[in-house]
């Protein structure tokens, strides 16, 4: 199958969407050029009343996004950095997600916010996170973070066509990744978690660019360990019960998610998976998360954001008695 | 725009009903019908009445805190009953009980309130920007308070409307007062129609209290709107009569509004104003005050009736219905 | 000894600490007059320039709160509903959190952002929540949430002293509540929980206004099930020592958070529960919060918000088996 | 302020130095020695050095991305080895290495820098609180960028520095571009400065190219301020020379710039057009021109060789020291 890369899909959902549907527009800080290459090119297609540059106004951008929405059309909110989320978390984290209930739960808000997340770059705190928990935390929106080039086309295509706001995080270090997609038109729907590699001892919950840290541990161990690879895809709606097949099979669980831990995704699994299967469990839930700091530039960051060796660690940790 | 005989009549009848509505919102809420709290509308009637009331049905407006909108609404033309329903926190309400006084009337272009002020700003923005996309020739007119316009989401949404030349008319109900603090002590000059200057936005500064000069100031805006030049703003000299919320103390830097001030400002009430010119100039006999009163008190009654009438929300599933759309 | 009601002593608090350091100052909407009681007449005692009336501008005001900070001042930033702090999401979760981190860790940033907290008066999703998972999401902030006047006081007085940037919730719901509070300058330390009741059967941590929840319960269960009470009283510092010495004793644990469930501090804690006594634990951890939908305006918050026999319920749920 | 030959070198060789630095930087970051990304002040040098030169040591900066802030540190008298330590990541830096881009120099009146444009107006707005209260005559001058001018966070830090008078200088460096965004397409007028209208703020237009224009102009702000005379709006007119940041493309709305447009911009290369009228009237010698280029060259070797010699931090605990204060 045709290969491409992680960025490349991305843009070629938009396309595809922009095509099908003319309610679809895109808004951003600099969209016509693409900060990062997701949005390159679609301009000279689709034209800047489709492709809309914008002043630098997250709190306009965001809160625009949620007013077209609620008239019909289905606006691409693309904030560059997840980071500069913060800046508009009126907007999204109570506007956006909370707005059709507080109304009564009659109208629609088909739109997407589409925004970078992760570190390894030495960027520092504000360029570096990966803030979808407070996403989970405030109820409303649903949450993307696609790991490979097939879901980061398939699971925007979705994200569009869904009628609720949704978060669509990429990582920036998948950008570049290649993977096999599909010249036809495919979807990826929310809430099915990919199990990526069967095994019976250990389950491991991994997200976006995680999975890359969980395959290689489990490359590592191999010999020793049958590790089963779970990537949620999406965080809201979660796939807990593909999580608790699993579980209920190994019995010992590893959360590897790079949002910072404290009131984090990996927390909120750890205490379902408890919940549901209290009496699986062989030994504790180990999180391998960022630490409770923020997010230091330059070299630092490597005390702060998960390493390879963490994840090994808890997963020899899990193993113990 | 010409205003013809009609024109004022339902300018004065929008006007009585918003405050019958408003005296009715206090009552409701002191013997516990209405429920959260409330922000009385007296004195500051005419900017959402006159702002609201030649408007196509399909305009959008976002309307102020003040009365909860009630202005607004009235003047655009929806039947309160089901958004008093919603703020009695019963099932026929708007937002099905789940909104209080939050909720949304789509088909009236009024797509919901908030609790944040000044987010009203961004959401214009896009909602302007929706309206200069489907070409129909429809213009938000967008109300807000003095002290709401100290929030830098304004700035953000004025200028994304400028340098669009979005369809937005930008209203604001300077009452003077933003709860407890003059607005003097929050906004350097007199007149906050300075704002506009950044944009190069067109400004006018009308009299709050004249609901005539408001409904002309803002419909020529809005059909500059219309025409596709672009956004304007509207600044109405208005007043606040009473404290900002029921229950709270009417003090500005936690001293009381003295009763001469207030005196001075009920001395220039928008309905009695207006009730008298309608008089002088013929337009309105006694009778017609006394039979449009009449009116307003029986839409009351009704409305009482209808909520009282009306169950409460008591199904939990509601809201998984309301989390998500389809 | 003297009772006060828990807005005086957050009233009192202001004016000793005002009185102690000039370097202190308030700023707000309103607060010369006092929305809540909490800064009212204080003006009259310190003055306008430092009981200072703001513009409608939370982002100002955070920002600004920081800044002064920077410069030797200690400002206390009074953003009425904790709701609004979205508005100034990136001035406190990032800024006041994490600028001495990313500075180099010379500064100090010794501000207060103080804010009501809680639902039950069915004023809808902007006007009601507990936002404080979030605070503790993002590193670098100290979180505050007295449930007693004495505490409020203590701590509040300890929060103006802090040299870091510290969270201060109070409960709409407690402002009323009476309480001894001494005559005497104290201080209530951060990061030592308060064992409220003590018993063997179940550890319950409550907070703030789910106190009364949790008390109503252990006396309604109290010839049945012997209940530990637990205040945490500060998140961040959290002081988890107490918290496992009573899981230790009582091997169930209900946590009582009134703060939205998905990615919130009932979930954090339990998950550090079983990271530490996952031997120790007799029954899956419950949590009692608010369930994971916008808190709807009017009487349709009662299906959202934590009810008092909720607590019972969980209480009831640990103890089987 | 009245500028004598001291002051004119001093400016020229600032700008020098800047340029200096910014060359090394972009070389630094190919080889991996300069972490994370850069984004180069060359044609922009003139705001920061001329806005910054002659402020007291006590002075507080909010300095502007472009550049990363060297153009403001250098006039501010900052030996900026320690900065560009910080910025390779290196222990020694101005934020033990924990910063990245972002340090503070506390005792310079530069209190750090931030990842989100435009989160610099708010804490102005501290900065300049502080400095009202505690009443030394210090000001703030807070740079930034066209594209950064549109945040809302500049509306409500604007109006709150009018409405309390305090001591900001907000300097403007409109380089007309933001990032791929043409400034005509950001904002509806062709000045900024119009922006200041709004709170009433007194404001000028200068020659951003021009060193000694911008030094005056905002000089006579500074005094403004000082005098307790309150905020006001510098706009320069500037430029940028290569693109956006270093890797990045530069293009706007999509487009590649033209060579033609780039040659224009650096025919108004603030540096040459100093050196020449230095020269031309005599303060400067060829010869002088020469040693100022010499000891630039020097500085940089100097700076690197510091920061070669420097280790990186290695040592977790530096982490849980700066998480809070004692
Ligand atoms: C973002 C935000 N800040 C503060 C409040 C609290 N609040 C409600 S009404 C009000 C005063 C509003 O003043 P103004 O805009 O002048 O309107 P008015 O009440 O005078 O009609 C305030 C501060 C709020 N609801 N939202
Ligand atoms: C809040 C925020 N939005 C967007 C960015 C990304 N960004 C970095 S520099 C830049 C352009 C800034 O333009 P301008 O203020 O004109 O400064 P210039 O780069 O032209 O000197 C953008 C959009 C950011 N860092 N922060
Ligand atoms: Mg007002
Ligand atoms: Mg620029």
């Amino acid at each position: 199958m045709r290969e491409l890369m992680y960025l490349q899909a991305i843009n070629e959902a938009f396309a595809e969407e922009l095509e099908r549907d003319e309610k679809v527009f895109l808004m951003g800080e600099g969209i016509q050029t693409g900060t990062f290459g997701t949005t390159t090119g679609l301009v000279d297609r689709f034209g800047p009343d489709r492709i809309m540059d914008t002043p630098i106004s997250e709190t306009a951008i965001a809160g625009a996004a949620v007013g077209a929405s609620l008239m019909g059309y289905r606006p691409v909110a693309d904030m560059m950095f997840s980071d500069f989320m913060y800046i508009a978390a009126d907007e999204i984290l109570l506007k956006a997600a909370q707005w059709r209930l507080l109304q009564g739960g009659t109208q629609q808000l088909p739109c997407v916010f589409v925004a970078n997340i992760g570190g390894y770059r030495k960027l520092g705190n504000e360029h570096s996170q990966c803030p979808y928990s407070m996403m989970l935390h405030n109820p409303g929106l649903k949450v993307v973070i696609p790991s490979t080039p097939y879901d980061a086309k398939g699971l925007l295509k979705t994200a569009i066509r869904d009628n609720n706001p949704v978060i669509f995080l990429y990582h920036k270090g998948l950008l570049p990744v290649m993977g096999e997609v599909p010249e036809e038109d495919y979807t990826v729907p929310f809430g099915v978690a990919d199990i990526r590699r069967e095994g019976t001892d250990v389950t491991v919950v991994a997200t976006s660019f995680q999975l890359f840290w969980a395959e290689a541990a489990a490359d590592m161990l191999k010999d020793e360990i049958s590790i089963e690879i779970i990537d949620p895809r999406t965080l809201e709606p979660l796939d807990i019960d593909t999580i608790m097949t699993s579980v209920r099979k190994t019995g010992r669980v590893v959360i590897v998610d790079e949002d910072t831990e404290r009131c984090g995704f990996a927390g909120e699994l750890a205490t379902q998976i408890m919940e549901r299967g209290f009496y699986d469990l062989d030994a504790p839930i180990k999180r391998v998360c960022a630490k409770n700091y923020p997010i230091p530039g330059g070299i630092m960051e490597k005390f702060v954001l998960p390493q390879p060796e963490w994840v090994v660690q808890a997963i020899k940790d899990v193993m113990v008695d | 725009m010409e205003f013809g005989k009609e024109d004022l009549i339902k300018l004065y009848v929008n006007l009585v009903r918003t405050r019958a509505f408003d005296r009715a919102a206090i009552k409701w809420l002191a013997t516990g019908k209405l429920l959260s709290f409330y922000h009385p509308a007296e004195g500051g009637e005419a900017p959402g009445v006159g702002g609201t009331t030649f408007l196509r049905k399909d305009d959008v407006i976002s309307p102020h805190l003040r009365g909860h909108g009630l202005p607004h609404m009235i003047g655009k033309g929806v039947d309160p009953k089901r958004y008093m329903a919603e703020h009695c926190g019963k099932a026929t309400g708007f937002g099905n009980g789940l909104g209080g006084f939050h909720s949304a009337m789509d088909e009236f272009g009024m797509f919901g309130g908030t609790g944040t002020l000044g987010s009203c700003f961004p959401l214009s923005a896009g909602w302007g920007l929706a309206a200069k996309k489907n070409g129909t020739g429809q213009v938000v007119v967008c109300f807000f308070g003095d002290g709401t316009s100290n929030r830098g989401t304004w700035h953000e949404a004025a200028n994304m409307a400028a340098v669009w030349k979005l369809p937005i008319v930008w209203v604001c109900e300077n009452n003077g007062v933003a709860q407890y603090m003059p607005i003097q002590d929050a906004y350097p000059l007199e007149d906050l129609a300075n704002m506009a200057s950044a944009y190069g936005m067109p400004s006018a500064v009308v009299d709050g209290q004249d609901v005539v000069a408001v409904a002309e100031a803002v419909m020529a805006a809005v059909e500059m709107a219309r025409n596709g030049d672009g956004p304007s703003f509207i600044e109405c000299k208005t007043a606040r009569f009473s404290a900002h919320g029921i229950g709270n103390p009417d003090k500005l830097h936690g001293k009381d509004r003295t009763t001469e001030d207030i005196a001075k400002l009920r001395e220039r009430d928008p309905i009695v104003l207006f009730r008298t010119s309608l008089l002088e100039k013929g337009v309105l006999t006694p009778d017609d005050v006394e039979r449009i009163d009449q009116e307003a008190v029986a839409e009351i009654d009704e409305t009482e009736k209808f909520i009282d009438e009306s169950p409460f929300p008591d199904d939990p599933a509601l809201l998984d219905a309301a989390l998500y759309a389809e």
